[in-house]
């Protein structure tokens, strides 16, 4: 696909709402704005100066009518208010079944890792009417991941995880793009985003080189950068096990308790000092200046797929 | 600063072949002529005299920012940028932003036209305190020249919003400097709101009580409040963003436990109420000028004079709009939303009550009611454009498209761009005491409004169709839509270069204005064009209304 | 000498609020010590303001600017925090 | 500025003088506390975020020097709202008296803070003269950027305010300001010191109290 239906095309349903709330509300606009511009050129020709008129008018002033054109048009904002801020809470729900892709950014080029480990630049490949999440990471400046065909785009802020997902149903090529200036090159940072039927996507999977899935190739990380020397039964540290820790409350020193999601995590192995589990030493290094984001995303997979199973059953 | 030769070009009383014979008493004890050396302006303390000091650098750094505009237009005339590299077009758009922005929109009509007739509108010899004044105008200079500076020295290339990480750790250019400047500026915009708020409390002429105060007025004090109120919170935030970027302090980067997105809320705490700022002065020059074309007092005087203070208050609830994709939490969004809509309240009560002012008036087809219409117009699209991207998830969608480069452009430039052409053109006879041909003015305004529409009309489409903002590579299917926005912005550039031709022209062959050319009401039009340096020999005393035309003239008439 | 007792009864009371902030940061903790040490450097603004500022002798136009001032700042604040406090505990995995 | 007794340039009399240059002030004074609020909001956000680390990071500043430099700005405070008092009584001599106390407590104020960095500089705490890597984490490093920027920026202001009680004292004692005529120019001044003392307060607990 070309030109401008790469960019325009309605790939989705929340695209196809988008489309819809937008033009509703282009015709409300049109219709608050319509009086003024015919009224002011009436005005301006029949009550020009030097033409006979009747202008006699009782008043300069009218309280309910100045009353009702600041509230009604109000009214009716709030109700597009609603709709749209139901469809933007929408962006915020996770669906429970999607297929997670996570998605780093630096300067100046979109990575894209899938969970089997196949990873692609400037090329987001996606199965059509799956729900998709894209969990994204910024390894220098704020980039901003912009899927116009989805009617989508969240920025990508760097010392954090920020997610958005979609369910795109029209197979096709279309653009991806960064929507945030990131520096020199911020224009030519983009590509292609790929909607592919589920058998395709299939194929495509299989015949993309892959060396291991995202979590073994976390898994060999945890070894190599000495993760397992600590958190590992066996370890003379006392440090946490991390055995089915993904999704659960954790107990932190002073008492609040958090979710172990992938922020957790991710903090926990950058910012280690931040929040330390409740009744453990604060002795992990940081790995701030050791790991990059693509590296931080394998060791995020490899924990979540941490079943709480005895360790050895691993080895 | 040409325009100061033109300005010591006036008639010259010694050369009996000089038109200038035709120089009235007025214009010989004018402000004008209260001094001739070059230390009689640089040393003055007459607010009429320091809005002229102004209107010339003022002017000067439009056309600069406007050379930039001009450079990114004809570079994006090609879908891959062949004037420009992609660092020049970055340096050329982040000089367009922070030169109009902080050096030409935020100072345009309060330095110039509020300076010269906040006194002479309530009845006062000059501001509360006329020598802050001044330095107000030295400080401008001084921050204008770092900018200057720095656009010699090579630019810098973080656009005008300063983003962190970006501008404190990756940009390449002078951003330390470019904040000083900005910085510099901004005492000039707080000492220029403080002066502004003490004169309307404290200076008003006998008789003058809120109620008769003009509408200009009112719209100049709500943005003085602004003035004082924010900028020095963009003050403290460039602070700290130069110090992360000197010595790393964190606040902003993640690696020591800061957010990025602090910045942002910082920022725009400042930055959402300078786009009030901007426009509400121009909302101020547009009442004036409806109300003086239409010979009619202002429909709804309290509701149009209450929405500016509204407005001003408003501006301060709404700038995590700007952040609806950034970051913020959800809730946070929501809330912001909502206020945002707010805002729509007392802006659509102004449009309607100058639409309802128009009816049954005597309206005066001159430039300045030109002017005005084309801000209203042009106003009313920009602020319902702004509608649309308070609505969330139609932002996610537009944010950081043209569609918001249009919207804002629709303000600035449709709206604070044309209102200040329009008080150009109607008090330019006070100011120099000459008229100009009426003709050029209504052609000026015309062509005005057709350029700025072909410019950024198209600019709406490219953005719902998905051309992210800031872009100097784009794909070739944009490239139609371009060329008729960089084609509308050639026209646009000739229009506004042509009144500084007639008016100039004017200051030296026009006819002698009177002291009411256009016949309208006001205390600045009871004394003399060019006003004598103490605006008034005698302080008046105030018995009527704002707008107070005749009600015989209303239904006589033919 | 009446004002010179108010400006140095004024200054008795700060220093008594000086040693109420500095005691009660020692017994209280978590959120409501920020709040009672914000309390108490409100307090002890509002005696400058009102006795050594002379706010108590100004017409309300001037005292509204010091209201007004504290009423921004507070802007500022809260409606950052909408953002801060809503953030899902850990930087926010729903966003 | 104009003669003494004189009304200045735009203003008809002596009364909506005094009034336009307080209500001046106060804006002024309106606009620091909005350029220190942009601070206080970045301190608020980063306790948080980080509620743990910055109460450890603020057990470990010196609460007792910050207790005492409380103490002496609010007594300089006195001082100099005593000092506008003589003023308006048109005690010249005795309100120079005062003002230079006050000048001088501003002083021992600075000199306490300069003894206090240069501790917290032994200790490793002072960002960009110290170690970074004595810090016991970055959020500790954070805050301590962020106390120096607040205190320095506060110290930057004592400083203005110092000498500006001085030379107040200086043209008092010399004549050059005359009593009852100018004493804005004192109030003026006094209101800057006072308000220099209220951004104090708030500094103080927020940096040295969190706990």
């Amino acid at each position: 696909m070309d030109g401008l239906s790469a960019w325009a095309s309605e790939i989705s349903a929340h695209a196809a709402e988008v489309d819809l709330l937008a033009m509703s509300f282009f015709l409300l606009v049109l219709s608050l704005s319509a009086p003024v511009f015919i009224l002011m050129a009436v005005f301006a020709v029949r009550y020009r100066r030097g033409k006979p008129a009747d202008r006699v008018h009782p008043i300069d002033r009218n309280v309910w009518l100045e009353v009702s054109w600041a509230i009604i048009p109000f009214a009716l904002a709030i109700a597009f208010y609603i709709w749209a801020t139901r469809l933007y809470a929408n962006l915020y729900e996770l669906p429970a079944d999607a297929l997670e892709i996570g998605v780093v950014a630096k300067q100046w080029m979109w990575k894209f890792q899938h969970p089997g480990g196949q990873r692609e630049i400037d090329e987001l490949h996606v199965p059509a009417g799956q729900p998709v999440v894209l969990t994204m990471a910024s390894q220098d400046v704020i980039h901003s991941l912009y899927i116009p065909g989805l009617r989508l785009k969240r920025d990508v802020v760097p010392g954090r995880y920020t997610r958005m997902w979609f369910t795109a149903d029209k197979p096709g090529v279309y653009r991806l793009t960064c929507a945030e200036f990131c520096g020199a090159d911020h224009s030519m940072m983009g590509g292609r985003f790929v909607v592919m039927q589920q058998a395709d996507y299939a194929l495509w999977l299989e015949q993309t080189e892959v060396d291991a899935s995202l979590a073994v190739q976390g898994a060999v990380l945890f070894r190599t950068y000495g993760c397992s020397g600590c958190h590992s039964p066996g370890a003379t540290v006392h440090a946490p096990s991390l055995d089915g820790l993904y999704g659960r409350p954790v107990p932190i020193e002073g008492g609040q308790i958090v979710t172990a999601d992938e922020q957790y995590i991710r903090d926990s192995i950058l910012l280690p000092r931040q929040h330390i589990a409740a009744g453990y030493p604060r002795i992990m290094p940081t790995f701030a200046n050791v790991l990059g984001e693509e590296e931080v995303l394998k060791l995020v997979a490899y924990i979540k797929s941490l079943r709480a199973a005895p360790w050895k059953d691993r080895q | 600063m040409t325009d100061s030769n033109a300005l010591d070009s006036r008639p010259d009383r010694n050369d009996p072949h000089d038109p200038g014979l035709s120089e009235t008493m007025t214009e010989r004890e004018s402000y004008l002529r209260a001094g001739h050396t070059l230390r009689s302006w640089l040393l003055t303390t007459d607010h009429k005299r320091i809005a002229i000091l102004y209107l010339i650098t003022v002017t000067v750094f439009f056309f600069i920012g406007g050379a930039a505009a001009v450079l990114m237009r004809a570079d994006l005339v090609t879908p891959q940028g062949d004037l420009l590299s992609n660092e020049g077009y970055n340096r050329a758009f982040t000089l367009h932003g922070v030169i109009m922005v902080w050096f030409f929109l935020i100072p345009s009509i309060p330095t110039t036209f509020g300076n010269f007739l906040i006194p002479l509108m309530i009845g006062a010899r000059d501001l509360a305190f006329p020598r802050l004044n001044l330095l107000s105008w030295y400080i401008y200079m001084l921050g204008g020249l770092f900018t200057i500076y720095v656009l010699i020295a090579g630019g810098v290339d973080t656009g005008w919003t300063f983003y962190t990480p970006l501008s404190s750790m990756f940009a390449n250019g002078h951003v330390v400097l470019v904040a000083v400047a900005v910085f510099i500026v901004g005492f000039s915009s707080i000492f220029t709101g403080l002066n502004f708020i003490v004169t309307v409390h404290k200076l008003r002429a006998p008789g003058m009580t809120w109620g008769r105060l003009r509408l200009f007025i009112w719209s100049h004090y709500a943005t003085s409040l602004i003035l004082v109120l924010a900028t020095p919170v963009l003050s403290m935030t460039l602070v700290l963003m130069a110090a992360e970027r000197l010595f790393g302090i964190g606040v902003f980067d993640p690696k020591l436990g800061g957010d990025p997105i602090l910045f942002q809320h910082l920022f725009w705490f400042y930055s959402h109420p300078a786009v009030y700022i901007m426009v509400l002065p121009a909302i101020g020059v547009a009442s004036e000028l409806v109300a003086a074309a239409a010979h009619k007092p202002i429909f709804g005087y309290w509701f149009v004079a209450g929405s500016s203070i509204a407005i001003a208050i408003i501006s301060f609830l709404v700038w995590g709009h700007h952040m609806f994709v950034a970051g913020q939490s959800m809730y946070a969004s929501a809330v912001f939303s909502f206020l945002s809509l707010a805002v729509a309240v007392p802006s659509g009560i102004k449009i309607y009550n100058w639409t309802a002012t128009l009816y049954k008036g005597h309206i005066a087809l001159d430039p300045p009611f030109f002017f005005a219409a084309s801000f209203i117009g042009l106003f009313v699209v920009g602020g319902l454009t702004g509608l649309v991207v308070a609505m969330m998830a139609v932002d996610v969608h537009v944010h950081d498209t043209y569609f918001v480069i249009a919207h804002f452009h629709y303000i600035m430039v449709g709206g604070t761009v044309s209102a200040y052409f329009g008080a150009l053109h109607f008090w330019w006879p006070k100011m120099v005491g000459r008229t100009y041909f009426l003709v050029w003015g209504r052609l000026t305004a015309i062509f005005i409004f057709l350029g700025f529409n072909l410019t950024f009309f198209p600019q709406y489409i490219l953005g719902y169709l998905g051309m992210p903002r800031r872009y100097h590579v784009y794909d070739p299917a944009f490239q139609v839509l371009n060329v008729l926005s960089s084609a509308g912005a050639s026209i646009l550039a000739i229009a506004y270069v042509l009144p500084f031709a007639y008016l100039i022209y004017s200051m030296r062959y026009g006819d002698p204005a009177g002291p009411n050319p256009w016949g309208v009401t006001g205390l600045e039009w009871t004394v003399p064009s060019p006003p004598p340096k103490e605006n008034f020999a005698e302080i008046p005393v105030v018995t009527t209304g704002p707008y107070d035309y005749p009600m015989e003239l209303e239904s006589r008439d033919g | 000498m009446s004002a010179t007792r108010t400006l140095v009864l004024a200054w008795s009371a700060l220093m008594c609020l000086l040693f109420a902030t500095v005691g009660a940061s020692f017994v209280l903790t978590g959120p409501w010590s920020i709040v009672t040490s914000l309390a108490i450097a409100l307090a002890k603004a509002a005696l400058i303001f009102w006795f050594f500022m002379h706010l108590r002798e100004e017409a309300g136009l001037v005292r509204l600017v010091a209201i007004g001032a504290g009423a921004w700042l507070l802007i500022l604040i809260l409606l950052s925090m909408t953002d801060y406090a809503t953030r899902p505990a850990l930087g926010g995995m729903t966003n | 500025m104009a003669e003494p007794g004189f009304v200045r340039e735009p203003f008809r009399e002596i009364r909506q003088q005094h009034e336009a240059d307080m209500l001046g002030m106060y804006i002024f004074l309106a606009t620091e506390i909005m350029l220190f609020g942009g601070l206080f909001a970045a301190i608020f956000v980063v306790r948080v975020l980080h509620p743990i680390e910055v109460v450890e990071a603020s057990r470990r500043l010196h609460y007792f020097i910050g207790a005492i430099n409380t103490g002496i700005l609010l007594s300089s405070s006195l001082a100099v709202a005593l000092a506008v008092q003589a003023a308006r009584a048109a005690l010249a001599r005795r309100a120079a008296l005062f003002l230079v106390a006050a000048a001088a407590l501003g002083v021992a104020f600075l000199g306490l803070k300069a003894l206090e960095y240069s501790k917290e500089y032994d200790e490793g705490l002072l960002p960009v003269f110290s170690d970074p890597g004595r810090f016991s984490g970055p959020v500790e490093h954070l805050f301590m950027n962020l106390y120096l920027i607040s205190t320095g920026l506060h110290a930057i202001h004592v400083t203005i305010g110092v000498l500006l009680l001085g030379g107040l004292a200086l043209r008092l004692t010399g004549g050059a300001l005359r009593l009852p005529d100018r004493v804005i120019v004192v109030e003026a001044c006094g209101l800057y010191w006072h308000l220099v003392d209220v951004i104090w307060v708030f500094l103080y607990p927020v940096l040295y109290l969190a706990r």
